[in-house]
């Protein structure tokens, strides 16, 4: 018997066929061509593709989450203080790291099922706290990022950037975990329609407690990506995230209302803001058109690759 | 998952709370400022494309920081470009800017922080790759990534509003503090100088320190509740003007304009303009003209002369009295008072 | 003891109490049949013993055992499963996936094991005879295809007792036919099964004993084989039903709505006073049929001998063309919003001036024509969705009618409503008829169509291939057309 | 047990208001509120001062604007996040086009309202018959029309608000109601008056909470996103106006984040992001629930790091206690 795997609607691939024109057209500037500037678009936009990914899981379940941009800010202070530098601090200030990202998801999970609010009216909520505790604990920068870390943000490995190669990592994991697993099966299922995967049987309780717990997971690893890269432990260092985690992971094809999506068009639409960001700089465009030219581009984008949603999510 | 989540955020608060709030504002050091620095490794042979990293362009102090920049820029053959990224306030993408700026071969970086830490290790690079770097505006920055500074002292600055407001309300009384967004060394700097000078006047009191982000809705609205909390304000510190209108406005409103005394501000034209309606509160300069001492300062780095690390631009007191000769009434608020001939102001 | 015991099971929701200290014994081996009429508390008995509805009251017994489902997932361990009146399978997943859903096979690495899901799932429908194909997504199936996805899924799962909720509510003849083979297969001296139908001819073909429940009580268990239709039919109810009025006929005038069609005859032509009815096979091009003609999708039409172009529903609205869903759930009901509100969604131009509505006006016409149609509310201001499957049905009804119809095109207009409310629902449509509105029914009560219609419109595959009239036509004979020339058909 | 429906023995209000929800569901906000202001009154007795409450429902008036709006588009089942950028739009470029001239008011208002309004008309557009995702593309406008600012200004709040203009509008009538706020609350009952009354609201909960039925109802669902958009929009300007009016600006990002603020105002009073439910009343309560708190954190002199611990976790606890109190079914 033929195993088919799942086809591909044509409007899932707009992402693919929007980032292709756009690096075609990038292709024609000669800075852009350097390896150099690719590899510096790759690694800029590693932080961003992490928090992505992890919000692909939130989304295509579903929910949302406001708080990952707060809960970055929080583990780049976290981290960089309590390692002050020290490559000695690297492994508590790595669990740390990935305990805070995980408990803090895992709370935000527990309030959802336990309060059944709107997810974007809770996490707006949390984010409100969790931007508070990062001012309470500072209100400037402090500490300073060990060389790892840096090294893992900003960093070669055999001469390739690491950032992009871990993305692509988590990535893959993500993907597989998505498409190959039970547990994101369920997560797509839960996504389709909550009553109905309840019905089959599944823990959506769990799914979702587990989605923001990965989401929380993804706000520490790209915590620990914005802290090698600015160096210190900056409070705002995550302000707005959340909102270009959520726009890349819509751009790239995933449903607002849950169920439809993949990890591939999210780091699509990363990589199609990162190149947006660096093209627009190396075409000399003023700042202020480029803030245009970036609103008309997600418009765009969405009118490309998201047919059929009508209702606010969808 | 029933136990875990309560136990880390449990953790967390301790943590949190455990960690105190150590780090105490540094006063710019003289040494460091006047420390002579050598560019001989800089210097580069004419033309000369300029890279502007601004952190943020959306603020009128910026723009007319900018013109200045470019204005001196166009007093100068021997530069052919300026290059101008916009941060938005992220450091991270400012830190992304310097790097496009790297691959864009620039000469010369002048740059204005959102955080200055953050951008060290891109400044860096710059400098390794022998591409000098400014700190242009209201900080001094010591460090690999920064060859020279064109910079506003904050602390002097805030030290000049302060003795000024204490001054003005006779040495006592009970004062309430507005500073910009938390945490940018314009805040951090101002409430150091302020702290500071207060131990010098036992018989005034610092009652809150607000922060109202540059925004001067915010301010007043801050000041609304302070007015609910505070019977009795004496004075008000408030070195950015534009603040400064939305503080004394509230107080207008609440009908207790008359019982406080409003420090200084700036040379924002909304706050000379209420200066000028009231006769007081005076102001103390943030020259915008910062920005073309930068380039200045820019150009002599390419020629090889060696210069100081911190260049001061210095704050003017301005009295009420002497406050028309600024002012300019038929121009928006949000403007400053410059010396930037008519035709370079921005449109 | 029996194999299934339930005692004095209740339940009660705020206001309502839904189940009143029901008891049933069911054995292994029977085809169990659950009947009432909506509101009786059937869904609430099955949806208890699925484990979706925890009890107020009572004890289920399975084997002599008590089992108390918390969850669905307890019931599917148990060997318990239901396919629900509405389909719940995931629309976003393949055919396979949502069959295996929360039972994925998975490989020694941990991972999902596609090929043997897919496998599996094959097989599985392969020995049920289900036309369905595992990698296809589910939600690009029709309402049909996506019911049979639920039944493979409770095949798959049912180890001891499987819930048929109305599962033929949406399949065509065949589709029925091959169901009711499934089930004969499937009985087993070890398996139980509960089918819950409206449909009595159904339910006297495969049931071996019936439940009759009536406001959430148990009236009695009987054995199909000692009881008639008709003595079921007013165990249900509580009353006998009428006879049905004798149709009247139609007007001798030129035809109000024609309409160009494939196939034979090329023309569908209705009068003022005329009933025309459809029947056709599930996929037969009906329901499209019945769509284009309320503007949902182009079509040549001519209203008065005049040729129209109908844009969307609001324009065929203005020619006098009311169509009744049949998908009440999707885009009938306006759940949320309030009986009245439902009721005069579609006249508001009529009861508004200057674009504000008159709302003593509203009120009046809604109260008027609600009441003509004997609808059962807490009230008027009562949200739609609380009321039972009929009387929603009613409301749609109520809509239509504030429009003053000239021309009605009823889809399933007696679809998931029990006897009494359907001969209402009957008694309404003659009476529009004899005030001059054309209707055209479609339905898949075959009994229906010939009972109430004029003339009868056969189609297949998209084509018109036979029309009868009144009296003309046997089911056999419409059957047969609407089969084809299949060998063995009817 | 039939009920006569024939005669109908239910009133009137309840049949109005049965629109969308019951009697509880509505009423729930305005407890959460009362209560509220009892917490607060304990604190501080601004809170039983009529000229403070006043003057906090003037601060609201700028995101409160915008909220009636979004909770327009919302009960018809979108969204719209476009709301701050067309503040600060609207807050400069009515600055600019008074030019310090009182003579200039009325074309400025009257320009900066076509402007809002438009920009609510390419939202709608596109919406309407793209069918793109509300949430992302309005995040999308958002973003562009802060280009448009950014471009339209120079980086400079470059306008100069005419002389009587601010003045007119933060008057006192009778020494109490600021004019701002009394303007808040007349816009805020003409919507609620709209959405109970017109067909134009009662089409917005038909189509809110289910689009398919409203079609076949004879409703143009593409026609009535386009108006509500606009109508939003022009509500947004309305809000820049109000802001303008209110403290004056200094920036070209005057309105940066209202439109989390009034996303929270719009689900704290019960409208929802699945269409068909809710509406202004509620938002006004959701609305002032949050100012309430923000002022009370404010006010009680905790700093500013902790008022956003404890605004963030009364609108948990507000949103949470309003669920409880309406979910008893």
């Amino acid at each position: 018997m033929p195993v088919v795997s799942r086809s591909m609607r044509l409007t899932d691939r707009g992402i693919y066929w929007v980032l292709a024109a756009a690096l075609a057209a990038a292709g024609l500037i000669p800075e852009f061509r350097s390896l150099g500037n690719l590899a510096n678009v790759a690694t800029q936009s590693a932080a961003l593709a992490v928090l992505a990914v992890g919000q692909t899981f939130v989304i295509l379940c579903g929910l949302i989450d406001l708080s990952v941009g707060q809960l970055t800010g929080l583990i780049v202070v976290l981290v960089c203080d309590v390692a002050a530098g020290r490559d000695a601090m690297m492994a508590p200030a790595l669990l740390l790291a990935i305990g805070l990202g995980a408990g803090s998801g895992a709370v935000t999970g527990l309030l959802n099922n336990r309060l059944r609010i709107h997810p974007l009216i809770l996490t707006f909520g949390t984010m409100s706290v969790l931007q508070g505790i990062v001012f309470t604990y500072t209100d400037r920068s402090v500490g300073r990022a060990p060389a790892a870390i840096a090294w893992l943000a900003d960093g070669r490995l055999l001469g390739l950037p690491v950032a992009p190669l871990l993305v692509l990592v988590l990535a893959a994991g993500a993907h597989v975990t998505l498409t190959r697993t039970r547990f994101g099966m369920h997560v797509r299922a839960v996504g389709g329609g909550r009553d109905n995967a309840r019905r089959a049987g599944i823990d959506t309780d769990r799914v979702a407690a587990t989605v923001f717990v990965i989401s929380g997971v993804s706000a520490a690893i790209g915590g620990l990506l914005v802290a090698g890269r600015l160096g210190v432990g900056y409070p705002h260092a995550g302000a707005g995230f959340e909102l270009d985690a959520i726009v890349a992971v819509v751009l790239g094809g995933t449903s607002l209302a849950g169920g439809r999506g993949s990890v591939a068009g999210t780091v699509a639409a990363v990589l199609l803001l990162g190149l947006t960001n660096n093209v627009l700089n190396l075409l000399q465009i003023s700042s202020f058109i480029q803030m245009l030219v970036k609103g008309l581009i997600v418009i765009g984008a969405i009118l490309v690759n998201q047919p059929g949603g009508r209702r606010a999510f969808a | 998952m029933k136990i875990r989540p309560t136990a880390i955020c449990a953790a967390l608060m301790v943590i949190v709370a455990a960690l105190p709030l150590t780090s105490l504002a540094q006063g710019v050091e003289t040494a460091r400022v006047q420390e002579t620095v050598t560019t001989a490794r800089f210097k580069k042979a004419a033309p000369y494309r300029v890279g502007v990293a601004a952190g943020y362009l959306s603020n009128s102090w910026v723009v007319f920081c900018l013109q200045h920049i470019r204005y001196e820029a166009s007093r100068h053959k021997e530069i052919s470009e300026i290059l101008v990224t916009d941060a938005g306030f992220n450091p991270g993408k400012q830190v992304a800017d310097i790097e496009d700026l790297i691959s864009k071969n620039v000469n010369l970086i002048l740059y204005w922080p959102v955080d200055e830490k953050a951008i060290q290790p891109a400044l860096e690079k710059a400098v390794a790759k022998g591409i000098p770097t400014v700190n242009t505006g209201g900080g001094f920055t010591y460090g690999p990534g920064t060859v020279a500074n064109a910079f506003i002292d904050q602390v002097v600055l805030g030290d000049m509003v302060a003795r000024q407001l204490f001054k003005d309300m006779r040495g006592k009384g009970r004062i309430i503090a507005m500073l910009p967004i938390a945490g940018t060394t314009a805040a951090v700097d101002q409430l150091a100088a302020l702290r500071t000078a207060i131990k010098e006047f036992p018989q005034i009191e610092l009652l809150s320190a607000e922060y109202g982000d540059w925004n001067r809705a915010k301010a007043k609205q801050i000041t609304e509740n302070l007015l609910q909390r505070h019977p009795r304000i004496d004075g008000v510190f408030s070195p950015a003007g534009q603040m400064s209108i939305g503080v004394a406005e509230a107080f207008e409103e609440a009908g207790r304009l008359k019982e406080v005394v409003m420090s200084p501000g700036d040379e924002y034209n909304g706050w000379l303009k209420w200066v000028t309606k009231h006769g007081r509160g005076g102001a103390v300069t943030f020259p915008t003209r910062v920005g073309q001492e930068a380039v200045r300062l820019g150009l002599r780095i390419l020629n090889g002369e060696p210069v100081k690390r911190g260049l001061t631009v210095p704050s003017e007191y301005i009295s009420p009295a002497s406050i028309s000769r600024y002012v300019e009434p038929k121009r928006p608020d949000d403007w400053w008072a410059s010396t930037l001939p008519e035709e370079w102001k921005p449109k | 003891m029996a194999f299934l015991e339930i005692r004095g099971l209740s339940k009660t929701f705020p206001g309502v109490t839904a189940l009143d200290g029901v008891d049933l014994s069911a054995e292994a081996g029977e085809v169990h049949a659950l009947v009432g009429a909506n509101g009786a508390g059937k869904s609430t008995l099955m949806l208890a013993l699925a484990g979706v509805l925890s009890p107020t009251a009572g004890e289920i017994r399975l084997a002599g055992v008590p089992v108390a489902f918390g969850t669905p997932r307890a019931a599917i361990e148990a060997g318990v499963s239901i396919v629900y009146q509405e389909t719940s399978a995931i629309s976003e997943m393949t055919v396979a996936e949502n069959i295996f859903l929360g039972r994925e096979p998975t490989t020694r690495m941990g991972l999902v094991d596609r090929r043997r899901l897919y496998e599996e799932t094959r097989r599985l429908l392969d020995r049920h005879r289900l036309p369905l194909d595992p990698a296809a997504q589910v939600g690009q199936l029709t309402v049909a295809g996506q019911q049979l996805v639920e039944i493979a899924r409770a095949l798959s799962i049912a180890a001891r007792v499987l819930i048929l909720d109305e599962p033929t509510a949406v399949l065509s003849l065949a589709e029925q036919r091959n169901l009711f083979d499934i089930i004969a297969g499937l009985k087993g001296p070890r398996l139980l099964i509960l089918y819950v139908s409206h449909r009595l001819e159904e339910i006297f073909a495969i049931a071996d004993r019936i439940t009759v429940l009536r406001d959430g009580r148990k009236v009695t268990t009987v054995a199909t084989a000692d009881l008639r239709q008709a003595d079921l039919v007013r165990l249900m109810v509580g009353h006998e039903v009428r006879e049905r009025i004798p149709l009247p006929a139609p007007a001798a005038a030129p035809p109000l709505l024609e309409a160009r069609l494939n196939g034979s005859p090329p023309r569908l032509e209705v009068r003022s006073g005329e009933i025309l009815g459809f029947a056709g096979l599930v996929g037969a091009g009906r329901s499209r049929l019945g769509r284009s003609l309320a503007g949902l999708d182009p079509i040549d039409l001519r209203i008065d001998g005049r040729p129209v172009r109908l844009r969307s529903p609001a324009d065929g609205l203005a020619h006098g063309i009311v169509y009744l869903t049949e998908d009440r759930k999707r885009e009938g009901l306006f759940d949320n919003l309030s009986v009245l509100v439902n009721a005069t969604a579609a006249a508001l131009p009529s009861l508004s001036r200057f674009g504000v509505v008159r709302l003593a006006a509203e009120r009046r016409a809604g109260a008027a024509i609600l009441g003509r149609l004997r609808l059962v509310a807490r009230s008027l201001a009562a949200p739609v969705r609380e009321l039972s499957g009929g009387n929603q049905q009613k409301v749609i009804l109520g809509r239509a009618l504030l429009c003053r119809p000239r021309i009605l095109v009823c889809d399933e207009p007696t679809r998931g409503v029990d006897v009494g409310a359907k001969d209402e629902i009957y008694d309404l449509l003659l009476e529009l008829v004899r005030q001059g509105v054309a209707i055209v029914l479609i339905s898949s009560e075959l009994k229906e169509v010939l009972a109430l219609s004029h003339r009868v419109l056969v189609m297949r595959d998209g084509a018109a291939v036979r029309e009868f009239t009144a009296g003309e036509a046997s089911e056999h004979d419409v059957l047969q057309a609407a089969m084809g020339p299949l060998p063995g058909a009817a | 047990m039939s009920t006569e429906a024939e005669r109908p023995r239910v009133r009137m209000a309840a049949i109005v208001s049965g629109l969308s929800a019951g009697w509880l569901e509505r009423a729930a906000i305005w407890v959460v509120l009362l209560a509220l202001l009892g917490v607060a009154a304990l604190f501080s007795d601004a809170f039983v001062q009529p000229i403070y409450l006043f003057n906090m429902v003037r601060q609201a008036a700028p995101v409160g604007m915008a909220a009636i709006g979004v909770t327009l588009v919302m009960v018809m089942g979108g969204v719209d996040l476009s709301v701050g950028a067309v503040i600060s739009l609207a807050a400069v470029v009515a600055a600019v086009l008074m030019d310090g001239q009182a003579g200039n008011i009325g074309y400025a208002l009257a320009a900066t309202l076509t402007i809002g309004a438009a920009i609510g008309f390419a939202n709608g557009v596109l919406i309407a018959w793209n069918r793109a995702s509300p949430f992302i593309l309005t995040l999308g406008t958002a973003v562009a029309v802060y280009g448009l600012t950014q471009i339209y200004s120079g980086g400079t709040a470059r306008g100069i608000v005419a002389p009587g203009f601010r003045e007119f509008f933060n008057q006192r009538i009778g020494g109490l109601v600021p004019v701002l706020a009394l303007l808040f609350l007349a816009a805020a009952s003409l919507a609620v008056l709209v959405q109970r009354t017109t067909r134009f609201g009662r089409s917005l909960y038909l189509v809110g909470s289910n689009p398919g039925a409203a079609r076949l109802a004879g409703l143009h669902g593409a026609r009535l996103t386009v108006a509500t958009y606009t109508l939003s929009g022009l509500l947004a300007a309305l809000g820049g106006i109000t802001l303008l009016a209110r403290s004056g600006v200094s920036s070209t990002f005057a309105g940066r984040g209202f439109e989390f603020d009034a996303l929270a105002a719009v689900v704290l009073g019960g409208t929802t992001f699945e269409g068909g439910r809710g509406g202004v009343g509620g938002t006004v309560a959701g609305l002032l629930v949050l100012f309430v708190a923000f002022n009370l954190v404010n006010i009680l002199g905790l700093n500013y790091n902790t008022q956003r611990v404890v605004a963030g976790v009364i609108i948990i606890v507000a949103s949470a206690a309003y669920t409880l109190l309406t979910s008893r079914r």
